[in-house]
C-alpha cells in the first residue's frame, strides 16, 4: 500500500479524498493555488504546496508543476479527483512515465473509452446500444453537416467533458453556431481541450448510470445505477440510488453491459457508464465517465463500500475487496448538491464570503463540504460548494431526511441552492419518481415558487427588534414609556445569558 | 421606537412598546408578544406564542437588513420615523424605454461582447458573456435600443454590480 | 398518528427527538429551562415552552408543569428521551390519565420491569439468569447485611438508576457507608429517588445489551447486541455493535431471553435488556433499561431502522416496521460519548461557553449533538454534550474512521473527552477487543499518555507569530530589520486573503 | 521581535526573524520558515516545510496563550525581552508541608462538607463534595495536616477556581 499520495484537486472532493487516506493510514498532500490558501483541503491535509496562481489552467491544470510537487513531496501516487486531469489521458500518461501511480484507469483505457466519441464507438463495436450520432470529434462544419443527418433537437458535446460543462443543448438552426462556439469554449477552459461532437437529444428519457468497479486482476464488479435525470443545463441537480424506476432485471442487464464494455476497453479503477433510458425500458450507452463521480456517495450508502477506497486498493495492485455476489444494495440514498449560484435569479454564480454556516447532522445525514464559516467561494471554479446526502430504508424516508437536512442547512453570504432543493423535493411528480432529464427545466419554466407565507411578519418583528436593541443607549428618541430604561434591562439580560 | 418598513412593494409601521422578556411589537393593527433572543453572531431565537424562529439578520447598509426566517431570505428596509431624512432614489432605472444599463451580476470575466458600440439590440439579445465559476452567463438586452457605451473589453475582470453596457 | 408531540428532555437527545419528528411530518414541541432558553433543541423545534428555573427538579423533572404545557401546547403525545423522566411510572401513570400517550412503555410495564430490582425479580422467574444480589430496595442496615451474605466486591445502585449515575462498586468494608450515601445522594438529586440495592460485582466480565422493540399487536423483535464494556465509573464511554466477542449463536440466545422477558412483563416500545456476559459466554440478566438509550444510534447504523420512529409508531398504536426474519446487521458501529470533562484533570466536569467548535463529517460519520459555537455548556445537566458515532463496513474500518473523525472534531471552551477516546482506540487490546467492564479503570490506572511528541515547536512557533502580528504597528521596538515594515507587509497580505 | 517562552517547565527563546509569506521564526538554534495564514478567529493555518497544521490560540491573559495543535493543548507564557517587567511568582504554592487550599476545579455545589475546622487530615483523605453536572466529585487532601479555614457552607454555589478550604 501506498504512505502517501497527493490530491491533484481542491474543494470538496480533495477532502473527501483526505479522509480516506486518512482512514487507510496515509500521508494526504494537498496541491492549491494562489487563491486556495486558506481552503478547506489545504487546512485538513498533512502536507500542502502551492501550485500556481488562481486560475485553472496555471495550477490545478498545470501537469509539470504537480508532477514535480509530487516528486518533492515524495508520494507515490496521485488521486486526480473529478474535473481538472481526471480524464486526461496525457496526464495518466506522465504519471505512467514518472513512475507515480496514476489512481484512475491506464491512460490507454482513457484514451480507448474516456474520451465520449472513443467511448461510444467502442460501446456500438461491443454491441452495446447507443445515442444516435458521431462518434469522432467534428469540425464546426462537420456538425452542422451531421445536424443535418440526425436531425434537432441534438446536443454538443465537448469529447473530454464532463460535469454539465461544454455541452449545449440546440433545438433550432439559429442557435447552432452560438452553442458551438460556447461548448468549445468551456470545455477549453474546463479541460484545456476544445473538441467537440453531436448527437441525438432523447428528451424524455431518463439518465441513469452504472457504478462499476474493476481491479487489474481482471475482476469487474457492478455496485447498481444511480438516477440521475433531475438535470439543468445538463449539470445534475439531485442523484438517487436506487433509480424508482429499475427493477432487478433492468438493473442486472445494465451492470452487465457496463462490465462488458469495462473488460472490453481494459478498464481499471472506479468508472461509471452513463445511459440514457427510455419508458420501455431500452438503454442507450451515452458515455463512461473514466474516474469517480460527484455522485458517488449515493452508490457507498446503499452498497456500504468506500469507492475511493477501492480506487486506491486497485492502484496499489489489491483486489477488489468484494465479489458481485455480495454485493446488496440496502436502503435508499440521495444526493442534493449545493451550487452557489441564485436559483431566483436565473442561477447567476454566487462568489463570495460564506459569514454564517451551521451544517447539518443526526441520523442518516452525510455531509461532504469544502467550505466552513469565514471561508471565501471563489470565482476562479467550480460552483459546488458542498454534497449533502441522505439515507433511507425507502425513497420516501431519504427524501424526508433530505428535506429535514436541507432545512437545517444555513450558508449565508453567498446564494446557494437549497431553497431549489426544497422545492423540488415538494414537487408530486418527483415524489413519485416520475422524472427525466428535461424534467426540471420544464418545472423551472412554469417560475420557482417564492417566499414561504406568513414569515415576513416575524422578519418585520425581528428586524425592528434588531434594530432596537442595537441603538447606542444615549440616543433616547422618543418612543412609548422609557426606551432607555428598557434597553438597559435588554443589555442586562444579555449579559445574563452570556453568564450562563 | 418606531420604524417604516418597505418590504416588496408595501410599507409596514413597526412599532416596538417594550423591550424585555417578552419585548412588545406593535405590526400594523397587531401587538406581538416575542422573546427575543440573541444566540451568536446575527443568529436570534425567536419564541412568538410559542413557535419557535431562527432568525438570521445581516445588516447591508443603513437600515437596510436581510432577514433570514426558515430559510427564506427578507430584504427589508427600515427608516426610523420622526427622522426626516428622505430616502434615496432608488438607483438603476430600468423602467421600459429609458436607458439600460447591464450590470455585472457577480464578480467574474468578460469572456466575450457580442454587440458594438451604436448598434441596435432587440430585447432579449445577448449583449456580453460574463464567465464566473466556469459557467459562461450570457447577459441580455431587457428591451429594444442602441448600444450607447460598452465600459469594458474582452478578457477583464469585473466586480458584481459594475456597470458594463449603456443601451438607451 | 399524532400531529404533535412534546419532548420532555434537553440537550441531544431532545435534538434527536426533534429530528425524527420532522422527518414523519409531526410537529415537535420543546420545554427548556430558564438555563436553555438558548439552547440547540430550543432553536430547533416548532414550538418552545418555559417549564422552570434550571434545577431540574424544578424544570424537566417537574411533572404538573410539563403535563401542563402538553395541554396547552395541545399535543397527543410526550417523549421522555433518556434521563429525567423516561423511566419513571408515575410520570407515564400521569400521562396516561391525562390522556397523553406516553412514548415509551405503559406504567404498569415500567414497575414491573423498570425498576432494576422489580426486574431482576421478574427474569428470575422467567429462568433467565441474573446477577446474585438482592431483588428489591434495601435500607442501608440491611445493604450491610446482604454484603455479608453475597461478599465484596458489590455494587451499591439506585434501584431507580441510569447512566452510571447513583452507583458505586465497594472494594473494601470501609467504603461502604461513604458509597451508600453518595448512591443516594446521587439518586435523588438525578432520579428523585434515594432507593438502593446491591449485587455482586462482576470484575472482568463483558457488558452487553439487547435492544428490542415491542408492540401492542404482541410482535416482540430484538435488534442485536451492544457491547458498553469500555465504561468509567460505571458510565458508559465507547459502545459498538455488534460486539466483537458475540457470535450468532449467542446473539440469538440472549435475543430469545430478552424477548422471553419481554413477553413475560407486557413490555411495549423500544427497551434494552442489559447483561453481564462472562469469558465462556454465559450471560447474566442485569437490568432493563425501559427507554430510548444513549448508544441507540450503533445499532441504527447496522440496522438501518430508526429507533424513535418506531416507538412513536408504536405508541401510535402501529406495528413495528419488521419482523425478526429481516432484520440484518450490516457492518460495524461504534460510538464515543463526547462529555464535557477534563481526561486529564481526572475527569472533572467542564461546565463553560463553547468559543470554537468544528465538527466531522464525510463517509460513515454521525454527530448527535446538543452545542453550537457560542453555547454554554450548563453546570445543571448531565456532561454529554454531544455523541460521534462512525460505522464501518467491518470493527477495523469503523474504529478508523472513528478516529479519522475524533481528529477532525474540535471543541474549545470546555474540556472535552476527545483526546481520551482518541487514546482509547489507539489501545491494541480495545483494537482486538479484548475488554471487559474493568478495562478502562485498570487501563486509567496506568496514566493517561500526554500530548503528541514534536507539536511544541509548532506552539511555539505559532504562538510568536500570534503575538507579533497582533501587536500594534505604532510599537516598533527594535527586533531584525525594520519589524514595523513587515507588519504592514503582513496586513496588507491578510487584507488580500481577506478580499479574495 | 524577540520571546521567552515557558512551557512545562522549560523557557524556550523564539526570534520573529521575518514577517510575510513565509514568516522565519528562530526557535532556540533552529530557524523555521512558516506560511502562517489567519482562517477565522483564532483559528491559523501553518505550513511549515510543506507540513500542515491547524493551530487555534487563544489568550487567556497577557502573553499567556493556550495554543491547540492537532487536538494536544500547549498552555505557553510568552515575554517579551527587553521589556523588564517580572513575571508574577506562580501562584498557588501547594508544595508539601506548606498550607493547601482545596479549590473547587469547576463551578458547582457544595454537596457535603467532610471535615470540621480544626481537624486533622491525612493525605489522601476526602475534605469536600462538590456536585457539577450531576455528577459528584469527592475532593481530597493532598497531604497531611490540619484544617484551617473553611470558607463554603453545604449547598452553597461555588465559582471555578474558588479557595473552599485552607489546610496547614
Amino acid at each position: 500500500m501506498f504512505s502517501k499520495i497527493l490530491i491533484a484537486n481542491r474543494g470538496e472532493i480533495a477532502v473527501r479524498v483526505i479522509r480516506a487516506c486518512r482512514e487507510m493510514g496515509i500521508g494526504a498532500v494537498a496541491v492549491y493555488s494562489e487563491a486556495d490558501r486558506a481552503s478547506l483541503h489545504v487546512r485538513l491535509a498533512d502536507e500542502a504546496y502551492l501550485i500556481g496562481p488562481p486560475p485553472s489552467a496555471q495550477s490545478y491544470l498545470n501537469v509539470d508543476r504537480i508532477i514535480e510537487t509530487a516528486k518533492t513531496a515524495g508520494v507515490e501516487a496521485i488521486h486526480p479527483g473529478y474535473g481538472f486531469l481526471s480524464e486526461n489521458p496525457d496526464f495518466a500518461m506522465r504519471c505512467e512515465q514518472e513512475r507515480l501511480v496514476f489512481i484512475g484507469p491506464s491512460s490507454q483505457a482513457i484514451r480507448a473509452m474516456g474520451g465520449k466519441t472513443a467511448g461510444r464507438s467502442l460501446a456500438a463495436k461491443a454491441g452495446v446500444p447507443v445515442v444516435p450520432g458521431a462518434t469522432r470529434e467534428l469540425s464546426d462544419q462537420e456538425v452542422l453537416q451531421a445536424v443535418k443527418e440526425i436531425g434537432l433537437p441534438v446536443v454538443i458535446k465537448a469529447t473530454a467533458g464532463g460535469g454539465g460543462k461544454g455541452m449545449r443543448i440546440v433545438s433550432t438552426e439559429a442557435d447552432l453556431a452560438g452553442a458551438i462556439r460556447a461548448a468549445r469554449s468551456e470545455a477549453s477552459s474546463s479541460f484545456g481541450n476544445p473538441a467537440v461532437y453531436v448527437e441525438r437529444y432523447l428528451g424524455g428519457a431518463r439518465h441513469i448510470e452504472m457504478q462499476i468497479l474493476a481491479d487489474g486482476g481482471g475482476r469487474v464488479v457492478y455496485l447498481g445505477e444511480r438516477e440521475c435525470s433531475l438535470q439543468r443545463r445538463h449539470q445534475k441537480v439531485v442523484e438517487e440510488s436506487p433509480s424508482p424506476f429499475v427493477d432487478a432485471d433492468l438493473r442486472a442487464r445494465m451492470g452487465e453491459a457496463a462490465v462488458k464494455l469495462a473488460k472490453a476497453a481494459g478498464y481499471t479503477s472506479a468508472g461509471t457508464m452513463e445511459f440514457l433510458v427510455d419508458s420501455g425500458k431500452n438503454f442507450y450507452f451515452l458515455e463512461l465517465n473514466a474516474r469517480l463521480q460527484v455522485e458517488h456517495p449515493v452508490t457507498e450508502m446503499v452498497t456500504g463500500l468506500d469507492l475511493v477506497k477501492e480506487q486506491i486498493r486497485i492502484a496499489a495492485g489489491e483486489p477488489i475487496s468484494v465479489r458481485q455476489d455480495d454485493i446488496r444494495l440496502r436502503g435508499h440514498a440521495i444526493e442534493c448538491r449545493i451550487y452557489a449560484e441564485d436559483p431566483f435569479n436565473n442561477f447567476m454564480p454566487s462568489p463570495g464570503r460564506i459569514h454564517t454556516l451551521r451544517s447539518p447532522s443526526g441520523p442518516g445525514i452525510r455531509v461532504d463540504s469544502g467550505i466552513y464559516e469565514g471561508c471565501e467561494v471563489s470565482i476562479y471554479y467550480d460552483p459546488i460548494i458542498s454534497k449533502l446526502i441522505a439515507w433511507g430504508r425507502d425513497r420516501d424516508e431519504a427524501i424526508r431526511r433530505m428535506r429535514r437536512a436541507l432545512g437545517e442547512y444555513v450558508i449565508l453570504g453567498v446564494k446557494t441552492s437549497i431553497p431549489f432543493h426544497l422545492r423540488i423535493l415538494e414537487d408530486p411528480q418527483v415524489l413519485a419518481g416520475q422524472i427525466h432529464t428535461r424534467f426540471l427545466e420544464e418545472w423551472l419554466a412554469k417560475g420557482l415558487v417564492g417566499a414561504k407565507e406568513g414569515l415576513a411578519e416575524i422578519a418585520l418583528v425581528a428586524g425592528s427588534l434588531y434594530l432596537h436593541t442595537k441603538k447606542p443607549l444615549v440616543q433616547g428618541s422618543g418612543g412609548q414609556g422609557g426606551p432607555a430604561e428598557s434597553l438597559w434591562k435588554l443589555a442586562a439580560r444579555h449579559e445574563a445569558v452570556r453568564r450562563r | 421606537m418606531s420604524y417604516l418598513a418597505d418590504f416588496q412593494g408595501r410599507t409596514y409601521r413597526v412599532v416596538v412598546t417594550a423591550m424585555g422578556s417578552p419585548a412588545a411589537v406593535q405590526l400594523d393593527e397587531t401587538t406581538h408578544e416575542v422573546d427575543f433572543t440573541p444566540i451568536v453572531g446575527g443568529l436570534f431565537s425567536l419564541l412568538v406564542k410559542g413557535r419557535s424562529y431562527e432568525v438570521d439578520v445581516v445588516e447591508e447598509g443603513e437600515g437596510v437588513l436581510a432577514i433570514w426566517v426558515e430559510g427564506e431570505l427578507h430584504r427589508i428596509e427600515f427608516e426610523e420615523t420622526g427622522r426626516h431624512r428622505r430616502k434615496a432614489a432608488r438607483a438603476g432605472g430600468q423602467g421600459k424605454g429609458g436607458p439600460q444599463t447591464i450590470v455585472a451580476p457577480m464578480p467574474g470575466k468578460v469572456v466575450k461582447l457580442l454587440v458594438a458600440s451604436g448598434q441596435e439590440v432587440s430585447a432579449g439579445q445577448g449583449v456580453i458573456v460574463i464567465e464566473a465559476m466556469k459557467m459562461e452567463n450570457e447577459l441580455k438586452a431587457t428591451g429594444p435600443g442602441v448600444v450607447k457605451e460598452i465600459k469594458v473589453q474582452e478578457g477583464a475582470g469585473v466586480g458584481g454590480g459594475e456597470v458594463l453596457v449603456v443601451i438607451e
